[in-house]
């Protein structure tokens, strides 16, 4: 047998059963890789359900920084008997088998490709400790210190960060650390020199950080200064307000009172979640939501409001698949037609698309000062994988004296010292962007009645054609305003004969680079550009004119960046070539590079083409 | 079309304790039907105001859609409105409330509004007691979308179309009370004199007010076969305790025999005397309130008057303990914890 | 001064308050015209309220049959004082204006370039009656009378109208005859020899009916069977449930018990109007919904649920301009992205484009027949100029031998002869469209519990990617299907050449025509391509490519339809210049002419260029 | 992921009178949590179905989005089932119901699916008294999306994160009072000798039927603190009077001595026989029921049982004159006017 060899460079399987307290255990190892300086990423691949099905947690540690699921696996860790002979079947040859020994694999387990290691878990649990709890989630660490061993992780790692984990009940450390320590010596005395690969420590990490989007999302909108949020819940997105509360906990209660400098209100539904939103935002206080497709679906004609009464909302989508009884814990970007033009008439919604944690906090920040500036939605497009799965990234930044931009307010001196006629919705600077005011500024100025389109310039009542249209047309020279402001585009131009270009968009960051990566050590060099908002800037219409072979990288099935990229920018269809991936999980490198090579368009490196490539599965 | 009223104020018009003429809170021309029960309610307010001697810049009025809907733009033009979507005035109203608890919050409503596509929302914002004056212009209809029976129209009664309602209608006040409103009250926008002070009430109250005003609509639901119409109501009509609105700064003069009278002290320290007439008709009982409203309806009438009071439950933002502070002035200062904190998270994550 | 002189070919408007019984007597008027056989189209322009506010109603004669709106006013019956002054000013020069004398006009009226007709109505009416009910109505009945003489419309053919409208009543047919002699006496006494436009017989019209879409479509749904409504009331689209309701009472009345063979639900919004189509279809009945915008964003989640779950679904959308507070009783086609996509996640719908009552009525039944057949939402979209104006057309047509198809639904007998496992979600034909079942059918076999994608072929839960990935897939099968079964464009081939082609749908139609008309006229030969389904059949796709030029018809600001054919039959967008009409008035033949004309693409024949155009306005 | 239960019959298994055995009723196995209170009542349905001897393909089954919601795949494996949209089962089960009137409908629903979301749809489910048995498996937390407080949720109960839930509760039984159900009963998962009848009698009932089952959550909400966990409720359980179920096939048998019963006649004719012990608890007044759950609920405590019921209120059907034919089953002859009347249409047109 062959068995794989490598240091560094693996994806790890564990085959957990929800609820049975597995998560913590590999987000141990996973974390205890991270502080090697190794650059990892788990995904955790979890039912709709709360106890009882099977959960996967693969792990994939990468020395070159590629993070994007890979496919294929190495090592899997079998705790979940319902799985356990698909669990079996998927490892690759030469991989290695790690599974519970307290009972004999069945008959049929008869493979002689890879290496199978069997560690009594159970007994060992059973024989350590008495109490079931305990015994049920100390299982899990022993495996751990299993994987401690095999793979040469320095114990410490291990046992320093459960001991800072319990921190303030170091009682509870004890046993953790005396389960670790059960899987070391076990898998020392029976399998030594079995497992070929390895992890050690490395200088890749630096200053990095090891987060899930929400959470980033969360920490960004206390920096923004965000003071009223109402939520709905719905996964994936209730950890971003969930985050939002815990800092806000932290951070945003006055000393003097004990009082909170923020309102944070559990809706009745995600209509009143994006009503609460609006009327926090129209009254002067920075506002947002998230939510996930049914609830965009649900908040779409509110949203519409917003757009036309010219109302700064913020709203995150942690976009999974369809429909509410889809598979609402799979990911999927999916919900793009759904939130650019979100609601009934002529409408369109500025989108962010953050690719990492990081640009969850920055984008977070950002999103309320476009938001703001423009007087309309922004709404941010995450996913599952994104907002749910621990990400390494680069450490969230904060100017310290940024202020916020909190566009065309008057103030009630402003609204005093005006000599004009004020028009909530004449357009003064030729922006399109009009000024507002806030309730109560001023005793006799800047009061409107605020609605949709029937008003004139001055938000009088009218249903007179000309006025509708004029508005209806400024409308779309904000629509231009927003192209200015917005991130722009990540552009990387490797080949300068402007052959080959990628476009992609959040979460198929990782995957798509590596994929660059390997066309590119076979000598194929591939420019790609990284959207990162809608609408779309120049830069990306010069991007794909630049280019004669485009592709489009996404995870939905109907290819819907493609379809903006083409309407928004009236590209020729001809152009561009989507590649989708559409099977709820995160998009594979290798997804990506076999898709380019099928599609016939370039000639592959012959180098390429010989490469194996670790099966796909899932 | 709302055309701007002419400017010209008379210059003997009598001003309120804060300076302000009445006109000061009126608004746009009314474009309803004459005779609208909309229009007297409209009045109501800014009569309900005026005595009050609010700021009308410190007033915002959120509506949703409707006729009743569109009465904001007429009256308090010089408050801020929101005229925004069909049932959501109340998700609307919590937001703005959240963002500055320093304003008074009149959120307008239909029976149509309220009763069926904004069932949820009412019901929520109750239960979170939201400071807020809800008034629910009910005329038993859809006036906007001509005259379709709302869900708060009687089992029997029949519109323009001549068509008795088979279902069963919804009580909004024994719903509210049931649902946790602190105030509760029955109108009737025929009788002004009645209709003010529970509006004067409604506004000094701390908490959700919801004020059900049978609100007439002549166009669509004013047959001789509805139980909405203008002599219907009339006929029908049977009040709790009558009562006076004594606000903080008036010295309380007037005296009351012991036992006759009830007496609650709202939160901004002004009284309700109630006249007792029935002791069975303790208002700061749910229960009971209930069940006043029960009886009168097995007699075939409505009870109109102040119905519930609770003065002692917490609002929203007390129950959500935010701060004093409108959260719409906090500035950077008070709410960004700078970039030394983000570092100290950053190795949080490492 | 040229007066206007012109045979069956004019434009007359009705200045009213809304609410003072003006419509009734405007379309009295039409009505008179159209059964003198001429074409005509009455086009309502009414505020957002109930009483008391400017109405509109604009009448077009024209006898080769353009029925679109025209632009420019020839003759203005001028009853609101609030409006006139605008109203006198936009009387063409040459033209008439009839107004109440009663008050003399104000000094600032003094266009000599028109005919004023004074018509003392208040007074005239006040001296004929007391009852003050009566005054208000009858004052418009008199200038009908007025009219009568100047435009030579013989008065028995209204007479003969009111009779028809009181049969019952006898007894108030009078005095409406007696106001319409009273203005007729009027002008022949005061006003002979003034107007030199008139109305003359015709055989323009033989078979045709006059009707507004919402009762043709009402009546639709009664022939196709639905049985199961529940409806949220908006306008413009009430009175499509206020026609099914007024039908089913007269044709669905049990004999034997005086029940009724339907069940329409007055739901408490339109999440729960969809929700009881959904269940009364999935349930085996006909159902169906109509709606406007806000209540197409309202149900958007519900409606992708259907499609994922594969319900059928018949839904109306009578657009109007957006969003609630926009400008409701304006008509728009601004839906089609919300609706084409509507929901979050990949979803697509069927949509269907009548453009006349008689196709509001076929496509009514048309669209039970493949929402069955497709098991899947099919949305009409209609709008209010369609919906609420009379419109002259076809009659509506049913083959006596009509039967329903209800699509692939398994009876009891079905399930018992059966050998096969059935498959909720097996494509056992190939066509992407799987057999149901109807609850109750069969003791044993054929139960499964609907959900919306996480479920295999056997219709049971899963989570397993290529099952979900399958089944998202299938869907795009049957999308395909859905291409072969849904109503074909019609086409128009004028010019053999194929250089100029117009792309347009429902109620742009007239006026479409209209102006490819004028262009033959003037030696310019343009072809024509209606669309009235989506998706887009391949010839669709072979028109575009066909020619070189292409111009794209809508009545909304983003060119809705365009961005729908560039995706969905991937056409370079330099291909498809718009013509947006979004003034929230029916588009007029003049707007497309001159926008035509405007985009410097076609040599203008010089002839064209010449012509005096009729004014805009509005 | 649901496990085929296996095939394996056991030979002896009872019959009931139909010749179905209990196992006819059962469904998928369960992936709830181990202890959930859904499964519980899961099986007390399976069990009332059985010892009515319905025949399983005549039932439906429809729910919105939740643990509980997902509870139709566990019971009644022969018969439809729609897991649908969160909170919109009663709009989906009227539309199923209006398509069929002669099946049974069974919604289920939990309580952040009928008290937030599906606020309205219930409301209006219960005005319009949809014969549908709505059963909403109340927990007071939103189970599937980890626990958060639901509107149900005691004010000052804590769940799993420990921080007592600020605000008023909604008493989903009041309320259906309140909106017209005509018959409401609450059960406890935990207790299914009381909760089976009150099932059964619901099945039997012919209008819109709610039980409000507490139903603990073992995972979020079954903490010291919940007032919705087991050992809570357990110990601050009280009963209205105890009651027999007869179906009308039946002899009936028992007998109760005068003034100790009150009978109630279903539609189908079964009776049910209500066991006085105290006079107030009449039960077929809407007032006394809502009165006495609001006594119990000052000593803090719940009243579970049968809590108000009428048989006499039409349902839907009814109330629109709608065929008793089923609808789903009318054909073009019963439903199409025909060409010729199309014919006389037209010409009405012109
Ligand atoms: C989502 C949505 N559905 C329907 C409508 C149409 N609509 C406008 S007003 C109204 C009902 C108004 O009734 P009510 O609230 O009682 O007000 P009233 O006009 O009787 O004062 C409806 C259904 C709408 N604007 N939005
Ligand atoms: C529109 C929408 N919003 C949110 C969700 C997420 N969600 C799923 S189940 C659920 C709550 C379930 O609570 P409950 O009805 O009490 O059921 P339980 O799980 O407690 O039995 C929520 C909010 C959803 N599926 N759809
Ligand atoms: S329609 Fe009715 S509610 Fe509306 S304005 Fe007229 S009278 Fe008032
Ligand atoms: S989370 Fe709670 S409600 Fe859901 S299955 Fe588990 S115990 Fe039951
Ligand atoms: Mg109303
Ligand atoms: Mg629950």
């Amino acid at each position: 047998m062959n068995k794989i060899e490598r240091i560094n460079d693996f994806v790890i399987r564990f085959c957990n059963v929800n609820g049975s307290g597995s998560a913590s255990a590999n987000n141990l190892f996973a974390k205890a890789i991270f502080r090697l300086g190794v650059p990892v990423s788990p995904k955790n691949i979890f039912p709709s359900n709360i106890q009882g099905l099977p959960t996967w947690y693969e792990v994939r540690v990468n020395e070159e920084g590629f993070l994007g699921r890979r496919g294929g696996i190495d090592i899997t860790v079998a705790v979940n008997r319902q799985t356990l002979f698909g669990d079996y079947q998927d490892v690759l040859p030469g991989g290695y088998f790690i599974y519970d020994s307290t009972k004999p694999l069945p008959e049929k387990f008869q493979r002689d490709d890879i290496s199978e290691i069997g560690i009594p878990l159970t007994s060992l649990c059973n024989e350590a400790f008495s109490n079931p709890k305990l015994r049920q989630l100390l299982k899990n660490i022993i495996y751990v210190g299993v994987l401690s061993f095999l793979l040469d992780i320095d114990l410490s790692i291990l046992t320093g960060s459960i001991k800072k984990q319990f921190k303030k009940k170091p009682k509870l450390a004890e046993p953790n650390i005396q389960a670790l320590e059960i899987g070391f010596s076990y898998a020392r005395d029976h399998y030594p020199d079995t497992c070929r690969i390895s992890v050690r420590k490395s200088d890749k990490l630096t200053n990095e950080i090891m987060m899930d989007g929400n959470s980033a999302f969360g920490l960004g909108a206390v920096y923004a200064g965000a003071t009223v949020t109402g939520w709905y819940p719905i996964t994936p997105s209730t950890s971003i307000i969930e985050a939002f509360e815990r800092y806000t906990n932290m951070y945003r209660i006055e000393e003097e009172t004990g009082r909170k400098k923020v309102a944070i209100i559990q809706a009745e539904d995600e209509l009143a979640a994006i009503g609460i939103v609006i009327g926090g935002s129209w009254n002067g206080a920075r506002s947002f939501t998230a939510t996930s497709g049914p609830g965009i679906s649900l908040m779409s004609e509110l949203l519409g409001l917003a757009y036309f009464a010219e109302i700064p909302v913020v709203l995150v989508d942690v976009q999974r698949t369809g429909p509410s009884t889809g598979m609402p814990t799979r990911t999927q970007q999916s919900d793009l037609l759904a939130c650019a033009y979100a609601s009934h008439g002529d409408t369109k919604h500025i989108l962010l698309f953050p690719c990492d944690p990081r640009e969850c906090f920055e984008f977070g920040a950002d999103a309320f000062d476009l938001a703001e500036r423009l007087q309309t939605p922004v709404i941010v497009m995450s996913d599952l994988d994104l907002g749910m799965n621990d990400h390494v990234s680069a450490p969230m930044q904060w100017e310290s004296d940024r202020k916020y931009d909190r566009g065309k307010v008057l103030s009630a001196d402003d609204l005093e010292n005006m000599q004009e006629k004020w028009g909530r919705y004449l357009d003064v600077d030729g922006d399109g962007i009009c000024y507002r005011t806030i309730p109560g500024s001023h005793p006799t100025k800047g009061a409107y009645f605020t609605r949709g389109t029937s008003h004139n310039q001055y938000a009088a009542y009218t249903e007179e054609s000309s006025e509708y249209e004029a508005n209806m047309k400024r409308l779309l020279v904000k629509w231009q305003t927003a192209r200015t402001l917005i991130p722009s585009p990540r552009i990387k131009i490797r080949d300068p004969e402007y052959t080959i270009g990628l476009l992609f968009y959040g979460t198929s960051t990782h995957a798509a680079y590596e994929s660059i990566s390997r066309f590119s050590r076979n000598g194929l060099e591939i420019n790609s550009l990284r959207v990162r908002a809608f609408p779309f800037q120049d830069e990306v219409i010069e991007f794909i004119n630049q280019h004669s072979i485009l592709f489009v990288i996404e995870q939905n099935r109907d290819g819907q960046l493609r379809t903006m990229l083409i309407n928004e920018c009236e590209i020729d269809p001809a152009k561009l070539q989507s590649i989708l991936n559409i099977d709820g999980l995160p998009i594979a490198a290798s997804f990506i590079t076999d898709a380019i090579q099928g599609s016939n368009l370039i000639t592959i490196p012959e180098s390429l083409q010989k490469q194996n490539k670790p099966g796909g599965k899932q | 079309m709302s055309y701007a009223r002419p400017n010209f104020r008379h210059p003997k018009q009598p001003e309120n304790d804060a300076g302000f003429t009445r006109r000061d809170y009126e608004g746009a021309i009314s474009t309803l039907c004459a005779g609208c029960g909309h229009d007297s309610t409209t009045n109501a307010i800014i009569q309900a105001c005026f005595e009050l001697n609010l700021e009308p810049h410190r007033v915002v009025k959120i509506s949703g859609i409707g006729c009743s809907s569109k009465t904001p733009a007429y009256f308090l033009s010089r408050s801020h409105g929101f005229n925004s979507v069909h049932g959501r005035m109340p998700s609307i109203a919590t937001g703005a409330n959240m963002a500055n608890r320093d304003l008074l919050y009149i959120g307008i409503s239909g029976d149509g509004d309220t009763a069926s596509i904004g069932m949820g929302q009412f019901a929520h914002a109750l239960r979170r007691n939201l400071n807020l004056n809800y008034i629910c212009m009910n005329n038993g209809c859809y006036g906007l979308t001509k005259g379709q029976d709302s869900a708060t129209a009687d089992r029997g009664s029949a519109g323009k179309k001549g068509v008795p309602n088979p279902y069963e209608s919804i009580d909004l006040c024994e719903l509210a009370i049931e649902l946790g409103a602190s105030y509760v009250a029955r109108g009737f926008s025929g009788d002004k004199k009645q209709l003010v002070p529970l509006l004067k009430g409604a506004m000094a109250h701390n908490g959700l007010a919801f004020i059900d005003v049978i609100s007439p609509c002549v166009t669509f639901n004013n047959t001789a076969s509805s139980t909405k119409s203008y002599h219907y109501v009339r006929e029908h009509i049977e009040t709790t305790n009558t009562f006076d609105f004594v606000p903080l700064q008036r010295e309380i003069l007037t005296h009351y025999d012991e036992g006759t009278s009830q007496e609650v002290t709202m939160h901004d320290g002004s009284i309700i005397h109630l006249h007792k007439v029935d002791s069975s008709k303790d208002l700061t009982s749910r229960q009971k309130a209930v069940n006043n409203l029960e009886k009168e309806k097995e007699k075939g009438r409505f009870l109109t008057g102040l119905l519930y009071v609770n003065p002692e439950i917490d609002e929203t933002h007390d129950l959500i303990n935010s701060t004093l502070r409108p959260l719409n002035t906090l500035t950077e200062e008070d709410l960004c914890p700078g970039s030394e904190i983000l570092d100290r998270i950053n190795s949080a994550f490492r």
